[in-house]
Formats: structure tokens, C-alpha cells, sequence
């Protein structure tokens, strides 16, 4: 029995195709103007070990929709994959930063110190605001160059996991 | 013999207590285990399907899950002490372990403490106390305050005194809880306040002090064992230089800078200051060395440290075993002539943490957990597969240990054991691990606290070799036909580790 | 070092491709690893998602899952270490390791053996030479036939001679495979004939010998190393009485028999026997010891040991890695009396067998594995969780191998190891080693290699305490409570092993 | 939420009752006449972390139909536990081993010698055929007394596993 889907997948900015055809340890993938063959073994829903022109890979793929984690040998990659489908709604959807971005608490914790206040311009990576979690502080950063637009927490305040703690603009 | 011990079960403890939790409470029960000591474990609420808990013969509920509800609650460990018969309390490291009330709660309830008396405790668990009585001993020690600092202004007056940069440090500290490094006169309100705020929360105790900051200094402690008889020996040193935030990663012994003579010096001097207290039980005496080979005392640690197994692996002797026999009343079995060193020993700590991203935590569930084994590899892991690493405590997750004929073996086999280790589901610094063991300073020896600050940027540890990356690309597609459609699918466990990472890409700095 | 080794790769193999599985594959491929070769591994179809194809950093398909198809297939290896550009060849244990045609067609391949010379090996290789060779050399030998048996009419002959009882053993042979008791001259016929059968399917050669059968003998045999230059050391003893099946189960070193005066003899006894055929590499020379101390040679094995690490773990010497280094024609860079030994080491080897059925074996999915580790142990495993054991060769799925500074404190530590080993989904002999350490002739030391015919009944590894049974009884109600009526349920997974077992009721007699 | 459920066990060939009522870490157990607390902890499909009395057990069990295979603390039991409906059509089945019984392969190998011959009598336990797989001779026994009814097989003969060897009555 063989099996063949097509995704698009997003390498430094530019969407390209991958088609793969595929039995239940063999498969032939297309992939930057060239074909490979992959002998695959499925360990687990996650894992995989691919032999590739000899070459032994042990592999582990965590996706949530458009986006997979794979642990290759031991390094991590974060891929952007979609299927066609998906590809064209995505595209007209359109997905860029150019709007305003709130820095959330990774986890639950306690806001120690602001070290901006609203109206201060701010370096994309210049920190922002420090929070005790994990009985370490820790700075978050301005994921963007820009403005605060709001500070949403006030110092001492315990936060959730999630809850937005300023925007920039 | 051993069925003699078990026929003769009055010559060691009946039951121990473990007043801790993840990998150094695993450990203990392991070595109470070997003994024959049955154990009891104590646990929060998020702690009830912790390893400790499983692997222990009993185990009880402390409280709820932050750290002041469940294992700095002392009324309540003595308690469940009491109502278990355990007769003999194993502090770790970290929580109560260096708390002078510990020891003294057990005295009075008739348990027997694992560790230092009170007294000694307490000279040495106070950073500037101790300060004073290595002076006392004819130690050196770093040039700073001997008493805590009343204030800001204080601070800045002694800073100025002894020249910036300084090192603000919690009084009662230790881990690199509390500590500020401060460059300029203008950083040190900032830090102040935060190293007081910081030693509140990580000890209940927000007195700090300040010391010189030593130019690229190494760290190197030694380990000491004492009887109650007033023998005492020490069993070599740990280069711990190697830190992050002020905290060891990196740990090993022999320390590739160390002579016979200069090894023979400082192990007098460790041993000094631990007598100088009354020291009993097992230690650690901390230095720092400066380029002339110049060494400072810069704290006693009163308790078993992170990185005690890189020592059992180059003496052979069991330290937790050596604890409890030295608890029960035990003379020390041998003398400082016995102890012989065998090859070199590496400890990398393996933390919940990015290292992309300032060493940030990283909690969640443990989705895949393949640990290194096979020659020379020793694992101290506190987790397993499937675990939930909680949020509420330090985030270590294991101590990966190796042993080698030479420091080249050992590296060589540390980079093979960090190649087999795959944790997912959360970052860890194990790709941290294997940039530092390809940098050409850490090959040779070069070693100094301030190493990562110099030589490391986050994008070092994430170096993608293209074929690799291809790879990739090519196993997403794979492991993306075998499911439906990408919306279709996500499993609650996938997510929960997935969802916080996508909150997290405020905080990148890519 | 490590980054000249890098800058300078002439000096040591480019690559090497390792013909075997399982956790000796796995093993070698940690030694290459660590000393920066690159691995090549080999599998039959039922392996192809062995560990060792996991590990190492190149795999390729040998052919389908009988041996003789695949790992005994020794064009097919060759052809692969040519095609891949490997540039030596380690055989590990078993299979072809003991073939002399082996290193023959290596040398004619220009690739390079990982062992002794196709000369040394066949001499030694080969039983009933070998047994001249010791007796040229002076050192004692097992009373017996000094060549192969030309039929039953022989061998009753020669054992009437001799005395029953006796033991038929394959010439070609090792590992208790082709290896038959006598007790009576009316077993003979059938021992024969079924010694032949096995000893022809292992080893592709029927050749069997006789042997006087000595009266509960010590099995000690002596490590040796040595390099093309003439240069050998031995590495000591390591006692492997305790067998099941004429099959090695738990060996220890120091043994503790053993003198520090007979470890002298019995070493010299055994380079002696390695030098009179111009040994090389690593190699193994066995012998038995009576309760007189009085040893005889029994074999020399012309490879690694499956029970090396316990060498490993006392000596602080890496075998594989000298392996390497004599086999690229290294000398030895250490002497006799370099060669120190600290502590204790044993090894239990863990097999997918059913200790209360005659030791039966039992292949099928590990669907749940937690393996040990923390202070002095070392897992040497070819296994991980899923995996499927084949049912084509031999059941052996890991190594436990513990150190401690004293025998007392290795059983203590091998004990506690044991407790955390849970291998779930296939039987296997873990109950077996609990029962062992709990026996008062093995605390004692008082071994011999028919310690479990005279010690064990099947019963023996199943003591179920009455608590512990209505623990058991109330989680299977427990976990049923969380499913659906009981006929409503049952995963693929959870099928396979124990309708197999259900299979298996025929066989048992509980 | 509380789960209410009842068993029949069967402890030393006696069919005991069970009954345990469960919230999702708590569950009390009515058994030979105890009440048990357990706290419990799930840690996946198959295995539980249980405090009873405060003794910490680890617990892997995994159930095929009226059998419960359970690990608890590295040790083995074998367990009958149906629910009260099964257990009643199971007693009118009636479930004894009085007729013939086949002793099959246990997995793929080959028949080295048989021990018995089609008429012979045989003792519980007495080694019947020896088959050679996984590289090892294995003797099979009689799973009870009784006269070979049947030998299925020939000497060389390769089988596969669950094939019938012989056939005692």
C-alpha cells in the first residue's frame, strides 16, 4: 500500500514544496530538487528511525497544527509545515508582527520588577519586566522594537501562566 | 555479612527520613537501601507521583505544593518523623538543610539529624560568621564586609572602599540564590534590592552582604568528613568554575589546574575551618583561586553538595553511606593517608531551562526520556517518563555523571553519554552541555566562574548542520502522513508543553 | 587532546563496523564514540529497529533474521565494510567472533580484525588444540579426550576410562551452547547426539570432546591483554560459578576465593598459555577450580568477554578501547604491575527467560522498562521500551554490573539495583538474581558451577509475601475499575505476550 | 466523582468478592472482610503509584480479558478477576481440565526429539518433546497426568509457535 500527501514548508522565510510517497517502511520524498529515499521504521506514534543513503537517525516529531517540533539525533528544529489546504487559507489570512504584541508569563509566578513604563520606546530584546518563577528571577524581553503600549500588571503581583503582562506596539 | 547486619539491626538506624524531594532525595534512598534502612519520603502536592515518593518505602503528605507549605514546613516533617518511627532525618541540600533549627528540632524530639550539630551550623551556614571564623583560623579569605549590610548607602560606601566590581550575596545563601554581581556604582540599588528580595524568597532571610569580585577566578571547594571523635579528613577537591546565574553547571575533580602541593595546602586549610567550629558529618569548604594560584575561603556549605558523586567516583567512597554511618556514632574508617584518588570525574547538571533563551525554565511533561548508560556513566536523575516537572522548585532534573582513566577520557565519554541522553517535551541545557565540551578553553583546562559570560552567546548551542536540518524537514513530512489533516489531531499531552512554548515567543531573542 | 585527536585523524581507525547486535554492538559503538570513530552496524530484518541500528552513525541490511542468513554471513559483512569504507572490523561475541576465516578474509580485504590472528585463533579457537597447546605450555588440564570423538562407541570408551561422570562438549564451542552433562553411561548416547545437534547449529561444526566432570568446581578465568610487539598482561580473575545450563548467569571479581599468591600463578598460568600461540589482543583463558585450589585450563575464548565490564569496573581499564588501540598496533601502555584492581565488581545477566520453567525462553515486546542506575551501577543494555525481543538468537537483553568498595557493599548495591529494574511484557530472570543475593552459600562465597542444580527449585525466585498479594489483588481491581466490562477491552499490544503465555500453560507444573 | 465497581478474585482456587469505590486519587476497597484506603496516583494506562498505610507500591498491571498479570515491586502475580455478570456464565461454562489437554510450541523452532510415543503414560511434569529455538534445547513438559493421546509431529520437524505438538488425555 503506498501513500502520498504534499505539504509546504516554510526554510528561512520561503514556503517550498515536499511530496513523499510512502509504503509502511519505504519512502521517496521530493524535496528541493532532489529525491530521497528514507527507510523508516516507526517506533512509536512519534518516533521514528530513518536510514538515509546509510545514515541512521533516530527521530522524534511533536506537532501541533501547523507547527513541529523534531528532536533529529538529538538537536531541535521547529518546522512550520501545512498542508495545500491549509497553504491557501494561511496565505490569504496573512500572518505577519506588524501590530501590537503582548509579553505574557511563560508560568505562574510573581511580577518583581517593571523596568519600563507606558510610553517608554524599547529595543526588540531590551528586558522589560522581571518575574519570580521556579524561586529564580527572570527578565522578559521586548520581543519587538517599539512603544509600550500598556502595562497590564503592577509589581508584586502574582501572575498565570499566559497572562499578557504589557504590550508593545 | 550482610545477614549479620540483618540479624543485628541495632547497629545502624531503623528508618530514615528524607526531608527532600527529586534526585537527592532518590539518592539518599538508594544508599539507605543498599544499607538495609527502610526509607520514608515526604512530599508536596505536586509532588505525589515524584520519583522520591515511588521509590521509597513510605512516603507522606507534607502540604500543599510551594515550598513554605510543604518542605520548609518543619513542625510538620518532625511530626510525620515521629508518627512513622523514622529515627533519623537526611536534610539534602537546598530547603531546611543549613536551617541551625533543624538539627535542634531533632535533638529535642530524639531524632537523629544527618548532618553538622546546631552550632556549627549556624558559625558556618551564616556566609559572614564563617568569613570570620576562616580569618580566625588563619584561612584567607575575599575582601568585603564581615558583618550584613544595614543598607544601600552602606553598601555603596564598602563597595567604593574595596573597588568595584563587587558581589552582593545573601547571608544565608548558597546556589547563587541571592547574589548580585554589580559592575558600577550606578547598578547597585537595583541589585541590592534584588538579592534582598531574592534571599527572602529562596530563605526567609533577606540579609546580604558584599565581597570583592575576583577577576575570572576558578572555584574550587573541598569536600571534608568528620567523626564526632574530632577526626577529620578531606577527600580532595571539585573545580566548579564553570556557572551560570551564579550557579555550577559544569563540575569536576581533579581540577586541571591542581598540584600535589597546592592540593595538600588547601585541604589543610578546608580542614582547618571546618575544625575550627566543631565540625561532624560531611562538608564542603569553598574557595576561590585567583590566576597566582592565590586561594580565599569564601564559604562552608553544611551539608551534602549537588555535586558530591564526582567525588565517590575518583575515591570510590560512598558519601551518604559515609553520612549515616557518621550519624549513627561511627568512627571514621579511615585516615587521611587512605584516601587515594583514581581518575578524573565530570558532572554536568541538567536543568529544566533554554539555554537559547537566558537559561529561562522550563517545566511540562517529560514526553520521551532515554538516559545514557554503559561504561562509566552514572546517572542521578530525579525523573522519569511521563513526569510532570512542577513549577514551584528548582529545576533540576538530573546530574549526569561520568568517570574516566584522565580528564580526556572522561570528556570523550561525557560527549558520548550527552549524545544517548533525549529528554522531550521540555528544553533542557543539554545542547548548552555540548558546546561547552567543543570549546577549545574548556578542552584545556581553562576554567574560570565568569566562562559562559565570556565565551557564550545563545545561539552557540543551536549550530544546525544543514544535512541535519534536511533530515528534519524530511521526518515533519513523514510523521505528517501518517496523520490526518493538521487541524484533525493534538493530543491533550502533546499540548500542554506546545501551547506554553507558543506563549513563550514574547521572551525570544532570536 | 581531543582536538588534535580531531586535527590528526591518521591515528587511529577511520571506521569501524561492528558484526553483531544486540548489547554488545551497542557497547562497542560507546567505545568508538568516545574515542571519535565513526560506527557502522549491521542488521537481519528483525533487528532493523535493534538498538545498535539506532545508535550507530551508519546501518545496513544484512539479509533476513535466521543467523545464518545475516551475522553469520561473512561475505556479506566484508562486502558491506567495503562498500561503507570501514576500515576495521569489531566481531564482538559469538556469531563469527571465533572464526578464523574471520580475520583471514579481513586480511585479505585490507580491512583490519579486531582481535587475535586467524592462527592464534584456530589453535586456541578450537578445544581440543587448545587443550595441547596448555599441556606444551605446563599448565594442567581437565582430564579428557585430546581429540574430537569419532563416535558414541568412543566416547564410551574414553569415558569408562576416565571415570563418569563426564561432559560432552562442542570443540567449536562457548557460551554453554553444544554442552552436555553425563552422568551414567546409559545418558551418553542421547547426550551425544544432542550435543552434536546443538553444537552444529551454533556453531555450524558438530565437533564434540569429553571431559572428566569435576566435583562442584570453581569457574575462574583470567582476562588477558596483549599487543603485536610480545608484550602481555593479565587483568586478573573474574569467578563465573554461577551458571544455569552450563551458561554463565552472575560473575565477580575479586573472587572470592581468590590470594593474592594464586592470582599471581593462575595469571602467569594463563599468559603462559596465550603466548605459546603468539596471541593477540584481548582474550580470555578459562579454567576450573577444585576445592583442593588446585586450577586446570579449560578454554581460552579467543574474543571479548560478555563478562568484561566487571574487569572494567576494577581496573579502570576500557577493554573496547584497547581493543581498538592493539588492533591499530599500538603497544600496551601499561605494565604488570601498573595494572591495579579497586573494589568489588559483579554482573547478573538479564535474560528474557522464565526462571520458574526451567529457565524457558521468552521473546516478545518490552512494554514497560525502568532500568537502574545512580552510585556503582552500570546497565549494558540492548534493549529500550518497544522493543520487540527476536526470537532468533540468544535471549539475552542487558547487563547489570555493579561496583563497590567491598563484596558486602557490591551484593548491597546489586540489590537495590535489582529492586529498580522493571522490565514488563516478557518474563525474565530478574526474581532469579533477588533469590541468588539472598542465599547464604553465595554471601558466604561459596560458589560452584553447579551451585543452582544443587540450590534451586522453581519455586524458589516466587516467595510472594501474603501483603504484598492482596496489594497485588486490589490494583487489578483497581485498574479494572478504570475500563469497561472486561471483554470490551485489550490493546493490540497488551495481546501479543500473554496470549503467548497462555500458549505456554502446557509447559508448566506449578 | 465517585466510581462504584465489584469483582470476584480467585485466591487459592476460592472466588472471593471485591468491591472498591473510587474518586480519581482516592479509592476504598471492601475485600475479605477489610476496609483498605488507597491513595492512588495514575501514572499511565497500566500503572499506579499506590500509598496504603503510607507503604509507597508501584504498580504495573496489565489485564487480558479474566486475567490481570500484576507487578508490584518487581514482583509477579498472576491474577483471575472477572466482573460479577461474566463470573456467573463463566460457573455455568464450567472451566476444568479433565479432557485432553495439547502441549504446543511456545514460538517458531524445530523438533529435536520426542520423549514419548503415541499410548505412553505420563507423569505431571514429565518432559514430553524438547524443541530448539532462540539457540537453546527446551524440554516441554505434560501439563498433567494422563496417556499421550496424540504426538502431531515428527523429529526435525519445524513448527511454529501455538502449534499443537502432542495431545494428553
Amino acid at each position: 500500500m503506498t501513500t502520498t500527501s504534499h505539504f509546504k514548508i516554510l526554510i528561512n522565510n520561503v514556503w517550498e514544496s515536499i511530496s513523499i510517497q510512502r509504503t509502511t517502511n519505504l519512502a521517496q520524498v521530493s524535496f528541493r530538487e532532489r529525491q530521497w529515499c528514507i527507510d523508516f521504521g516507526k517506533l512509536s506514534e512519534n518516533e521514528f528511525s530513518l536510514l538515509v543513503d546509510g545514515r541512521s537517525h533516530d527521530v522524534t516529531v511533536h506537532r501541533l497544527d501547523d507547527h513541529s517540533h523534531v528532536t533529529i539525533d538529538g538537536v531541535g528544529f521547529d518546522i512550520s509545515l501545512v498542508d495545500p489546504k491549509r497553504f491557501q487559507s494561511r496565505l490569504m489570512r496573512g500572518d505577519d508582527a506588524s501590530g501590537p504584541v503582548s509579553v505574557s508569563a511563560p508560568m505562574p509566578g510573581k511580577v518583581v520588577r517593571l523596568l519600563v513604563q507606558e510610553g517608554d520606546s524599547v529595543q526588540a530584546g531590551q528586558g522589560v519586566v522581571v518575574i519570580e518563577a521556579m524561586k529564580m528571577q527572570n527578565e522578559l524581553r521586548s520581543p519587538k522594537s517599539g512603544k509600550i503600549e500598556e502595562v497590564c500588571v503592577s509589581e508584586n503581583q502574582a501572575v498565570n501562566a499566559g497572562e499578557s503582562l504589557l504590550v508593545v506596539k | 555479612m550482610l545477614a549479620s547486619l540483618r540479624r543485628n539491626p541495632v547497629n545502624m538506624f531503623e528508618k530514615l527520613l528524607i526531608a527532600n524531594r527529586g534526585e537527592i532525595a532518590v539518592r539518599v534512598i538508594r544508599a539507605a537501601r543498599e544499607m538495609g534502612i527502610p526509607t520514608v519520603a515526604v512530599y508536596s502536592d505536586c509532588d505525589r507521583l515524584g520519583l522520591h515518593v515511588r521509590m521509597a518505602d513510605e512516603a507522606y503528605r507534607l502540604g500543599p505544593s510551594p515550598s513554605t507549605e510543604s518542605y520548609l514546613n518543619l513542625e510538620r516533617i518532625i511530626e510525620i518523623a515521629q508518627s512513622s518511627h523514622a529515627d533519623a532525618i537526611h536534610p539534602g541540600y537546598g530547603f531546611l538543610s543549613e536551617n541551625p533549627e533543624f538539627p535542634r528540632r531533632c535533638l529535642a524530639a530524639g531524632i537523629c539529624f544527618v548532618g553538622p550539630g546546631a552550632s556549627a551550623m549556624q558559625r558556618m551556614g551564616g556566609k559572614v560568621e564563617a568569613r570570620k571564623t576562616a580569618l580566625e583560623a588563619k584561612v584567607p579569605i575575599v575582601p568585603g564586609t564581615e558583618v550584613p549590610l544595614q543598607d544601600e548607602e552602606q553598601a555603596l560606601r564598602i563597595a567604593h572602599q574595596i573597588g568595584f566590581p563587587v558581589l552582593i550575596k545573601a547571608a544565608a545563601g548558597g546556589g547563587g540564590k541571592g547574589m548580585r554581581y554589580v559592575e558600577t556604582p550606578g547598578q547597585l540599588s537595583s541589585a541590592f534590592r534584588d538579592a534582598q528580595s531574592e534571599a527572602n524568597a529562596a530563605f526567609g532571610d533577606s540579609e546580604v552582604y558584599l565581597e570583592k569580585y575576583l577577576n575570572s577566578p576558578r572555584h574550587i571547594e573541598f569536600q571534608i568528613l568528620a567523626d564526632r571523635y574530632g577526626n577529620m579528613v578531606h577527600l580532595g577537591e571539585r573545580e566548579c568554575s564553570i556557572q551560570r546565574r551564579h550557579q555550577k553547571v559544569v563540575e569536576e575533580c581533579p581540577s586541571p589546574m591542581m598540584t600535589d602541593e597546592l592540593r595538600r595546602r588547601m585541604g589543610d586549610a578546608a580542614v582547618k575551618v571546618a575544625s575550627a567550629c566543631g565540625y561532624e558529618n560531611a562538608g564542603t569548604v569553598e574557595f576561590l583561586v585567583d590566576s597566582e594560584n592565590d586561594f580565599y575561603f569564601l564559604e562552608m556549605n553544611t551539608r551534602l553538595q549537588v555535586e558530591h558523586p564526582i567525588t565517590e567516583m575518583v575515591t570510590g567512597i560512598d558519601l551518604v553511606k559515609e553520612q549515616l554511618k557518621l550519624a549513627w556514632g561511627e568512627k571514621l574508617s579511615f585516615g587521611q593517608q587512605d584516601v587515594q584518588w583514581q581518575g578524573s570525574a565530570m558532572e554536568c547538571r541538567i536543568y529544566a531551562e533554554d539555554p537559547q533563551n537566558d537559561f529561562f525554565p522550563s517545566p511540562g511533561r517529560i514526553l520521551r526520556l532515554n538516559s545514557p548508560s554503559g561504561p562509566g556513566v552514572r546517572d542521578d536523575s530525579g525523573i522519569y517518563e511521563g513526569w510532570n516537572v512542577p513549577i514551584y522548585y528548582d529545576p533540576l532534573l538530573s546530574k549526569l555523571i561520568v568517570w574516566g582513566k584522565d580528564r580526556n577520557e572522561t570528556m570523550g565519554r561525557m560527549k558520548r553519554a550527552l549524545s544517548e541522553y533525549q529528554i522531550s517535551g521540555i528544553k533542557t541545557n543539554l545542547p548548552f552541555f555540548k558546546w561547552i565540551l567543543a570549546q577549545e578553553a574548556f578542552i584545556a583546562g581553562r576554567l574560570s566562574t565568569d566562562f559562559i559570560e565570556r565565551h557564550y552567546s545563545p545561539g552557540d548551542s543551536k549550530k544546525d548542520p544543514p544535512v541535519l536540518q534536511d533530515m528534519a524537514v524530511m521526518a515533519a513530512a513523514l510523521h505528517a502522513s501518517f496523520q490526518g489533516p493538521s487541524n484533525a489531531r493534538g493530543t491533550k499531552e502533546d499540548e500542554s508543553p506546545w501551547k506554553l512554548r507558543g506563549r513563550m515567543n514574547g521572551m525570544r531573542n532570536r
